[in-house]
């Protein structure tokens, strides 16, 4: 009896210890994070800046590389933000993020276009990193909708389940050759951006369009090798 | 005739960047470029390809597998790695299963460049950091 | 003592279970640095290298911000490779430490800026841990001069004893109420993460800042406590 009670405090001082570690070691990366790479992409955001004013207007090929330069160093803070986040942020609720989605849907769709919405919500809980991942390819899609497609009609199918999050948007607009991003690459950056984020999250991005024949973008993000709960969970066995 | 480079690294950006990078000098041309494992032995006829730039870290099938397939494949095309990851096992691995050498992508790119050439050359090549490494 | 064995071995699960913890957490933030920002870092070099060639070498000012982002570029691909090799760090020797403190200087301030610096350096090694301490603490105070302070003078002096390091940076700037560090705390995580930084090394940390007056930091850090095996230790319990 004095064993099995002993053993009991000894789990109990275990677990307790071991949630200690984490939030220690986290908020430990999570400083290290910020004071050197965060920092660092800050300056540079201020130097990016003055360059910027002072390169002639008409030297189109040195803005363009700084513009991408920018770009980069803007999905740099982004991506230590996000690192800061997931360590220091707790998840979304699937209410939370279905707000979120339609004030975003709100903000980028002119008035004029009909929109029809799916949700398909599983999860409850929704890691903090791939909820602002998420809005930010979301808004990239809507926003090159609103300013190439000249579509009437928007479908957009979010699902949600245990494994994975899907988005699928399609648009009855113009279309284009997928081709274009490679070769517009330089000075547009968004779906680039775009391919880089969902690689990082290690899903999968596909763009189905033809000239004339309409958009459909299709992303899904797999949850196991990215939410930091279900990882944390893991390490609590 | 220019030497031919195929590029197969799922970054998109810095993938559009070494292209770029590679095609601003005289001597190379960037014949193909693959984004996976799949879609690198899809697409690419390695016969016709005089160095292939192999990314390390690759969803699905890793760079080094790569390696082995390209190997299997074609016996004129020199693989090198090219990659961000300074991990000694990865180094020793492909060194192993015959890469032609181990460039880092942090290098400059200067050092990007002269890297290549040196492959060109026929010398296998390690980048410095990498070199206190083995 | 069947006991004491038992509890022997809880000891040694505990122990081994936390550096497991530990290990994983690290290993995991390793691959996102290494698959986002590592990546963003080099292909900003490749971008960067392009507009080096572009610009003309007569734009003498284009071509100062520009090395000075390139060298910020270069510390934040160290930095990242600083994390990923965590701690593994040898001590650092006092030339080693005053070139890096004038290379980070000389980043982190704008030009206009009247800069005093002072340095007293006794001591010949330096912890590797407080070294990349030291400079975080002064990058983030050097940082936030920039961004708020509106200066255009700055005194830093650096005591380096047998005992103990001692940063002071003083501005001449606008000034802020200490007690907005509490208010803004949740998007505003500097001196925050300073504060704690100090706290875990055992040292002091000292604003004495009043809206209108400038802004004096004081930090000191004693050697005694904190040979890194011994932080970590630290961490540990
Ligand atoms: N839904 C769409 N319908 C029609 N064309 C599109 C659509 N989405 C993208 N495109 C085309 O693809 C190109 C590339 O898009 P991308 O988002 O990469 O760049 P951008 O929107 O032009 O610029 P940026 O996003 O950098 O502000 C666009 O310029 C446009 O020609
Ligand atoms: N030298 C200074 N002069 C004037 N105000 C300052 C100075 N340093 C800090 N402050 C004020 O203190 C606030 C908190 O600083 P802190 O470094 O914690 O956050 P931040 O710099 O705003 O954001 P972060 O460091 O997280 O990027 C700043 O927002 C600013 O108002
Ligand atoms: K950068
Ligand atoms: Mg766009
Ligand atoms: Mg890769
Ligand atoms: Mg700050």
């Amino acid at each position: 009896e004095n064993m099995g009670s002993s053993t009991l405090e000894n789990i109990t001082l275990f677990k307790n210890s071991k949630k200690l570690t984490q939030e220690k070691e986290r908020n430990r990366l999570a400083r290290e994070l910020h004071d050197g790479l965060a920092q660092i992409l800050a300056s540079t955001q201020i130097y990016l800046h003055f360059l910027e004013n002072m390169v002639s207007k008409e030297n189109q090929n040195e803005i363009e590389i700084l513009k991408k330069i920018k770009s980069l160093n803007t999905l740099g803070i982004e991506e230590s933000r996000f690192i800061l986040s997931e360590l220091k942020g707790k998840p979304i609720t699937a209410s939370q993020f279905k707000e979120k989605i339609d004030e975003i849907i709100g903000l980028f769709i002119v008035p004029g276009n009909k929109i029809h919405i799916n949700y398909q919500v599983e999860l409850e809980e929704i890691p903090y990193r791939i909820y602002k991942m998420f809005l930010k390819i979301l808004q990239e899609i809507l926003s090159n909708i609103q300013k190439h497609a000249q579509a009437s009609l928007i479908n957009i199918h979010i699902t949600n389940s245990k494994r994975q999050m899907i988005l699928s948007v399609e648009d009855n607009g113009i279309g284009f050759d997928p081709q274009i991003i490679d070769e517009k690459g330089a000075e547009h950056f968004g779906l680039q951006n775009l391919q880089e984020r969902v690689r990082i999250l290690k899903g999968k991005f596909i763009i189905d369009s033809k000239s004339g024949r309409g958009t459909k973008i299709m992303v899904k993000i797999p949850y196991e090798e990215n939410d930091s709960s279900i990882v944390w969970e893991g390490l609590e066995k | 005739m220019k030497i031919r480079i195929a590029l197969i690294d799922d970054h998109p950006i810095f993938l559009a960047g070494l292209k770029r990078l590679i095609e601003s000098t005289n001597s190379y041309e960037v014949s193909s470029i693959a984004n996976s494992y799949k879609e690198a032995l899809e697409k690419i006829d390695f016969d016709n390809v005089d160095i292939a730039l192999v990314d390390v870290n690759m969803p699905g099938a890793n760079g080094i597998e790569l390696l082995k397939a390209i190997k299997q494949r074609s016996s004129a095309c020199k693989v090198v790695m090219l990659t961000i990851e300074e991990d000694e096992e990865t180094i020793y691995r492909a060194m192993k299963e015959g890469a032609r050498g181990y460039i880092l992508k942090q290098d400059s790119p200067e050092r990007l460049l002269k890297s290549i050439q040196a492959c060109v050359e026929g010398e296998i090549l390690l980048s410095n950091q990498i070199y206190s490494k083995v």
